[in-house]
């Protein structure tokens, strides 16, 4: 072996040990998915081999040595409509295959549990809803729906995490979700998909799959003290929410509590379900959101809270379904000024940077 | 040049003009007044009505399309279609997504 | 655009029989020549459609959006001015169909005049315009800019448009989406309002080749294609006048 | 390849003609100023092929610096801007134009029986309009260039780079205008200048494609056009029709650019359908099977083709509804294609075959074609579109359909008719060779990517994880195959403009009109104006034809 090159035989190495074709399934869906995909390749490599059948018969046969002289054809009705009706066919089948595989990748089952994740030039921040935070990073359990709603803080980015066939755009402005249900323990990629700037290619990291064991003993040792719906609540009392949102008979402003979830007549006289992306909207853009019997009074935060300051908000009024909590809440904060500018400071004080 | 008939052209008469003229006249007084008027949802409709109507007056008249050939009502009907199939394709997402997820 | 000259370097082939000076070499008729120029003209008429098309869809979307930004932007916007101009346009289309039928007629003084009624009246619709963008510039409403919402978060402040419509202040969030209804009103108008530009500029062409008699021959084609484009550019105006003014003028 | 016709007809006693449209007028203004449709593709194929090899030089950077893992041979941001240029000057200056403004400039009026297209100035301007965006791309590259994408995607080109986005964002838009002219002159002249007896349904299919592709460029082209001008003001005085911070939607953006963009790839192919079915017919000897059946189809990929614009949006958060109704109407476009590549299979069936060149680039277009559009199908489900997509599997996709096909039909055309161009042949067995090479280096190049994408590579990075480097090693090492393949070529065909055998007035023995001129043409085309009288692809009437002229000879 020595007359080998060592850098030729350092690639050899290489490609006998990293050289792979498929990414591994780790994911309730991936096998789901890669059913069709097979279907798919499949399909395609007979479409493929017929073309090149077709097209390497017809040339031996009729080349013009053996068949010096053209017959003209002008073409075959019961032909041509073969080959329109079955990849026809083919491809419907294929749409509603694959549309049912979509359902399921954005439809997250009821029991996921949801952590938060925003994109930003050029990294990924998990939140976990007991405020472990994570940097291009992501722990989950295996064997349990996770939902990762994302969002981003600036440009466009895509959440892709490979062996688990799912991949969802996070977008400046509104939330969107994906779920998972890992399915095998071990460290995959996760990439940005979407080009977002210089370093897009470095907006990469880790999803770790562990054992809902192992995942405990990570919840617990980095812990960060409080959870996201306890941020959350510090900063509904510092913004003075409460003033409003205080679940007296005379409130200026709808009750939160178990508002999660439930079904809101706005005044224009649509009813939305509440849930992140309403609750996010209700914060930074609340005369479109007026439930009904209330006064377009809310003012904006729009500007104010940096997205993750909204996560623990939406979480903190998600985790709201007591009226204990918030009167907790709420005795904390009557002392604190009503006004309108004094409240919109103190907010100010709390932007996160 | 080729197999198709060029198409004979047709003058309009001035007299055709001015009652044109005074009728886009007319609907643009009736278009501002019925904005004065409460209609709810329909107010936009009568604008746009009244609009489109105007439009096809002078598509027809002033732009003689109502005296071209195929091919020239061909060419609008082409654009409109088209122009529709961007704002309805692009509003049909925009609306759907307000029904929530499904 | 059809000029009245050979192209360089054509060449008579032999056969030809005895054109009008302003037939090309490569069309075989006048009348060929003159349907292959009209429905070039069309076709360009198709490419304005879509490009005002998207503009219209970004209209239609933030409206759904913001309706109550865009009922009270509209309110800034004088109606006088709004119809005036409207009825400017349209009497600028009338005479410009006025002409195509004075140069289909041979009457050449009276395309003339057309054609200057025409441009007179275009030159009054952009001065009106610009009298209309000199009082948003004035009014802190030009988006980007020069803006400010004080109109929209206290109303009151502005007693013109406040005596009309009594105006509720807007919520912050919905009123800093005036801004866009304004960027609309400017980017719909402003490309309107270059078109504009563009067929006056091309009037001043027209009247100068019509006093020469250029089009008194019998060979109205340019003006005719003229004509679509400015009828044209009055239907767009047709549609923005009730999209941007008249979303809802009634007193709530 | 012995069943190559190496001694072409009429080639023996072929003389080159005393007058042609190279000759007719001499010097630099005659051809700056000329109103010559068949100039006019020469200097867009001059200025075309500039381009191309522009873009194929940022293409062997990118190759190179995807060599290793990390990022080596340039920063980040080089690379970024690397990438972006070589999608901008590829698809809105070589592949828009490739074959409409060039082959299409030249031929459309010849096989129509017409002595030019329909508004010569308006064909000069929309090159000149060309070059000056051409020109203006280049300067953006030169002081800096643009890292964008090809896609100008916000909030990331209106707020969070630096480079020169507006200076490229004019240049495409002056690109769309001259590229909306060309259209709107084919549409113009298809209708208006057919020769007597030229009916649609003689047309040759060449035609039928460019019709359909010209629709596509008139209509779509705008509305990209508008989108532009709102990038340029957001990112000027900032107006926020796309900025969610002050309520505007950048998925608004991405609907207005893909109601353009994905027609955009049927213009591209469109034209270059149209070569291929000329190519086949010849060298079979053959009419096209199923004449109206490729010609509906390509009408039909044309209006299909405006409904199917948002399935680049599927993971972008537009409505599930709207997912649904798109992914359908997807799979209803890649029927036509199919039907494409069966029609054109089945032509060979008892024609009388032969290999030159221009077939079989023609034949690496049907396989490299077919995979394309079979990919495509993965990316238009929705499902597998969540895994597949703003991978290298898109990369590989869009690559096969757009250099597998389209490049490959272009240089099938460009062999085909440059005997009619130019007059003389372009050495048979060379060229072959090239073709072959091609092919390889192509597959080498680009199949591997397929792979990388279903791995989950993600497309338009600068650095990836080490376990991809074993596939891009391969695919480096395919490009660089795939140059040789591509400068061959040039050298092959300069060196023919002079020494290459004198071609004569018909050497494929085709049936079109612009193949019963001299070559090169004169510049009216035509000494006199053709009368139709026989069907497209029509060899029964050459044969009659060449009889007569022996009788009468």
């Amino acid at each position: 072996m020595s007359h080998i090159s060592p850098v030729l035989w350092q690639f050899l190495v290489k490609w006998m040990t990293d050289f792979s074709l498929f990414p591994p399934e780790a994911s309730k869906i991936a096998p789901q998915m890669d059913a069709l995909y097979f279907f798919m390749v499949l399909v395609s490599l007979i479409g493929l081999t017929l073309v090149i059948l077709l097209v390497v018969a017809f040339s031996l046969l009729y080349n013009k040595r053996r068949h010096p002289v053209a017959v003209q054809i002008e073409g075959s009705t019961l032909l041509e409509a073969t080959w329109t009706i079955i990849p026809l066919g083919l491809f419907l089948v294929m749409f509603v295959w694959g549309a049912l595989i979509y359902f399921r990748v954005y439809t997250p089952p009821n029991n996921a549990m949801n952590v938060y994740v925003v994109g930003k030039q050029w990294m990924w921040k998990a939140e976990h809803p007991g405020g472990q935070h994570e940097i291009n990073a992501l722990h989950v359990p295996i064997n349990e729906p996770v939902q990762i709603t994302l969002i981003s803080e600036d440009v466009f980015h895509s959440f892709s995490i490979p062996a688990f066939r799912v991949k969802r755009e996070a977008i400046p402005g509104r939330y969107t979700s994906v779920w998972f249900e890992a399915t095998k323990v071990g460290k995959y990629h996760l990439f940005c998909t979407q080009y977002c700037g210089t370093d897009h290619s470095h907006m990469i990291g880790w999803v770790y799959a562990m054992t809902p064991d192992d995942y405990q003993k990570w919840l617990n040792s980095s812990t960060s003290g409080s959870s996201l719906a306890q941020n959350g609540e510090r900063l509904f009392a510092s913004l003075s929410c409460s003033a409003c949102h205080n679940s007296r008979p005379d409130a200026r402003g709808p009750n939160l509590v178990g508002v999660y979830g439930s079904k809101l007549t706005l005044t224009d006289g649509s009813s939305i379900t509440v849930d992140d992306a309403y609750l996010r909207q209700a914060i930074l853009n609340p005369s479109q959101h007026v439930t009904q019997g209330y006064a377009p009074i809310m003012p904006t935060y729009q500007g104010q809270i940096s997205e993750e300051g909204v996560i623990d908000l939406v979480q903190y009024i998600k985790n709201l379904d007591t009226d204990y909590r918030l009167k907790q809440t709420t005795t904390t904060t009557t002392l604190l000024p009503e006004s309108q500018g004094k409240a919109t400071s103190a907010a100010k004080g709390m932007v996160k940077q | 040049m080729s197999n198709h008939a060029e198409t004979e052209h047709h003058i309009v008469s001035p007299k055709l003009y001015v009652v044109i003229f005074l009728s886009l006249l007319c609907l643009t007084g009736l278009t501002v007044a019925a904005s004065y008027v409460e209609m709810y949802s329909f107010n936009v409709v009568v604008a746009l009505g009244i609009a489109i109507v105007k439009a096809m007056l002078v598509v027809l008249f002033f732009m003689h399309v109502k005296y071209s050939s195929k091919l020239t009502k061909l060419t609008v009907f082409s654009g409109l279609f088209t122009f529709m199939v961007l704002i309805f394709m692009t509003l049909a997402d925009y609306i759907s997504r307000a029904w929530g997820r499904w | 655009m059809p000029e009245n000259t050979a192209i360089a370097g054509a060449t008579e082939v032999e056969g030809h029989h005895e054109h009008p000076p302003y037939q090309r070499h490569h069309f075989e008729t006048m009348g060929q020549q003159n349907d292959a120029t009209n429905f070039a003209m069309w076709l360009f008429l198709l490419t304005e459609i879509m490009f005002f098309g998207g503009l219209f869809t970004a209209y239609l979307i933030y409206r759904n959006w913001y309706y109550p930004a865009f009922v009270q932007g509209s309110h800034q916007l004088s109606i006088f001015w709004g119809t005036l101009n409207t009825a400017v346009l349209i009497t600028s289309s009338f005479t410009m169909a006025m002409g195509v039928w004075c140069a289909e007629m041979r009457k050449k003084s009276a395309l003339v005049l057309c054609l200057v009624l025409t441009f007179v009246l275009g030159l009054v619709f952009l001065g009106i315009k610009s009298i209309e963008y000199h009082e948003k510039w004035e009014k802190h409403h030009v988006p980007g800019l020069r803006y400010n919402l004080d109109s929209f978060l206290n109303p009151a402040s502005d007693h013109e448009v406040y005596q009309e419509y009594h105006d509720k202040p807007l919520p912050l969030d919905m009123a800093r989406h005036t801004e866009l209804y304004f960027f609309l009103y400017f980017a719909m108008t402003g490309m309107h309002a270059l078109h504009m530009i563009i067929g006056i500029g091309i009037l001043t062409f027209m009247i100068i080749q019509a006093q020469r008699g250029a089009y008194t021959t019998g060979h109205v084609t340019f003006v005719e294609n003229f004509g679509l484009y400015w009828h044209f550019v009055d239907i767009i105006w047709i549609f923005l006048f009730p999209l941007l003014y008249l979303i809802s003028r009634h007193a709530n | 390849m012995s069943d190559t016709i190496v001694v072409l007809p009429d080639q023996a006693t072929a003389r080159l003609p005393k007058t042609n449209y190279l000759n007719k007028e001499n010097g630099l203004l005659s051809w700056l100023l000329t109103g010559d449709h068949k100039r006019i593709a020469i200097l867009y194929l001059i200025s075309i092929t500039f381009f191309f090899f522009i873009g194929g030089a940022l293409a062997s950077l990118i190759r190179l610096e995807l060599l290793t893992p990390q990022s080596d041979l340039m920063a980040t941001d080089t690379y970024n801007k690397v990438f972006s240029m070589h999608g901008i000057i590829m698809i809105f200056f070589f592949l828009v134009p490739s074959v409409p403004a060039t082959i299409g400039n030249f031929f459309i009026p010849m096989m129509l029986g017409a002595k030019d297209l329909a508004l010569p100035k308006i064909n000069l301007l929309s090159w000149y309009l060309y070059m000056a965006a051409g020109t203006l791309a280049i300067y953006s590259m030169i002081v800096g260039g643009v890292d964008t994408g090809w896609t100008f995607t916000t909030p990331l080109s209106t707020h969070y780079v630096n480079t020169h986005v507006i200076t490229t964002g004019l240049a495409v838009f002056i690109a769309g205008f001259s590229s909306i002219f060309t259209g709107l002159n084919f549409i113009v002249t298809i209708h208006k200048m057919r020769a007597p007896g030229m009916t649609w349904f003689r047309m040759p299919l060449f035609v039928w494609s460019h019709y359909a592709a010209s629709i596509l460029m008139v209509l779509g082209t705008p509305v990209l056009a508008i989108a532009l001008v709102l990038i340029v003001l957001e990112r000027t005085i900032g107006i926020g029709v796309f900025d969610p911070t002050k309520g505007g939607d950048p998925l608004l953006f991405q609907h207005l650019f893909w109601f353009y963009s994905h027609p955009a790839v049927y213009i591209m192919i469109l034209p270059g359908m149209g070569v291929i079915s000329e190519v086949i017919s010849t060298f079979s000897r053959k009419r096209v099977f199923g004449y109206t059946a490729v010609a509906f189809s390509s009408v039909a990929i044309a209006v299909f083709g405006f409904f199917v614009w948002a399935h680049h949006m599927f993971i972008m958060g537009i409505s599930n509804y709207a997912v649904l109704v798109f992914s359908l109407l997807t799979m209803l476009v890649a029927v036509p294609s199919a039907i494409k590549i069966f029609n054109w299979a089945f032509t060979l069936y008892k024609g009388s075959v032969t290999f030159e060149t221009p077939m079989l680039y023609a034949f690496g277009f049907m396989g490299l074609f077919t995979i394309g559009g079979l990919t495509g199908v993965f990316l238009g489900t929705a499902g597998t579109d969540i895994h597949l997509t703003e991978t290298y599997f898109i990369v590989a996709h869009f690559h096969f359909v757009m250099v597998g096909g389209m490049l490959m039909a272009f240089l099938s055309g460009i062999h085909f008719y440059w005997p009619k161009m130019t007059g003389r042949m372009y050495p048979e067995k060379i060229s072959q060779l090239a073709a072959v090479v091609t092919f390889i280096g192509f597959n080498f190049t680009f199949f591997p990517q397929f792979i990388l994408g279903t791995l989950g590579m993600p497309r338009r990075y600068a650095s990836y994880p080490p376990e991809f480097q074993v596939l891009n090693v391969f695919s480096t090492a395919g490009a660089s195959i795939l140059g040789v393949g591509y400068l061959l070529p040039v050298l092959y065909l300069t060196w023919s403009l002079k020494y290459g055998a004198i071609a004569g007035n018909n050497p494929w023995q085709a049936t079109g009109l612009e193949w019963q001129t001299q070559s090169p043409p004169l510049t009216e085309n035509f000494t006199e104006i053709p009368i139709v009288d026989h069907e497209a692809y029509d060899y029964e009437w050459l044969e009659r034809q060449k009889e007569k002229e022996v009788a009468s000879a």
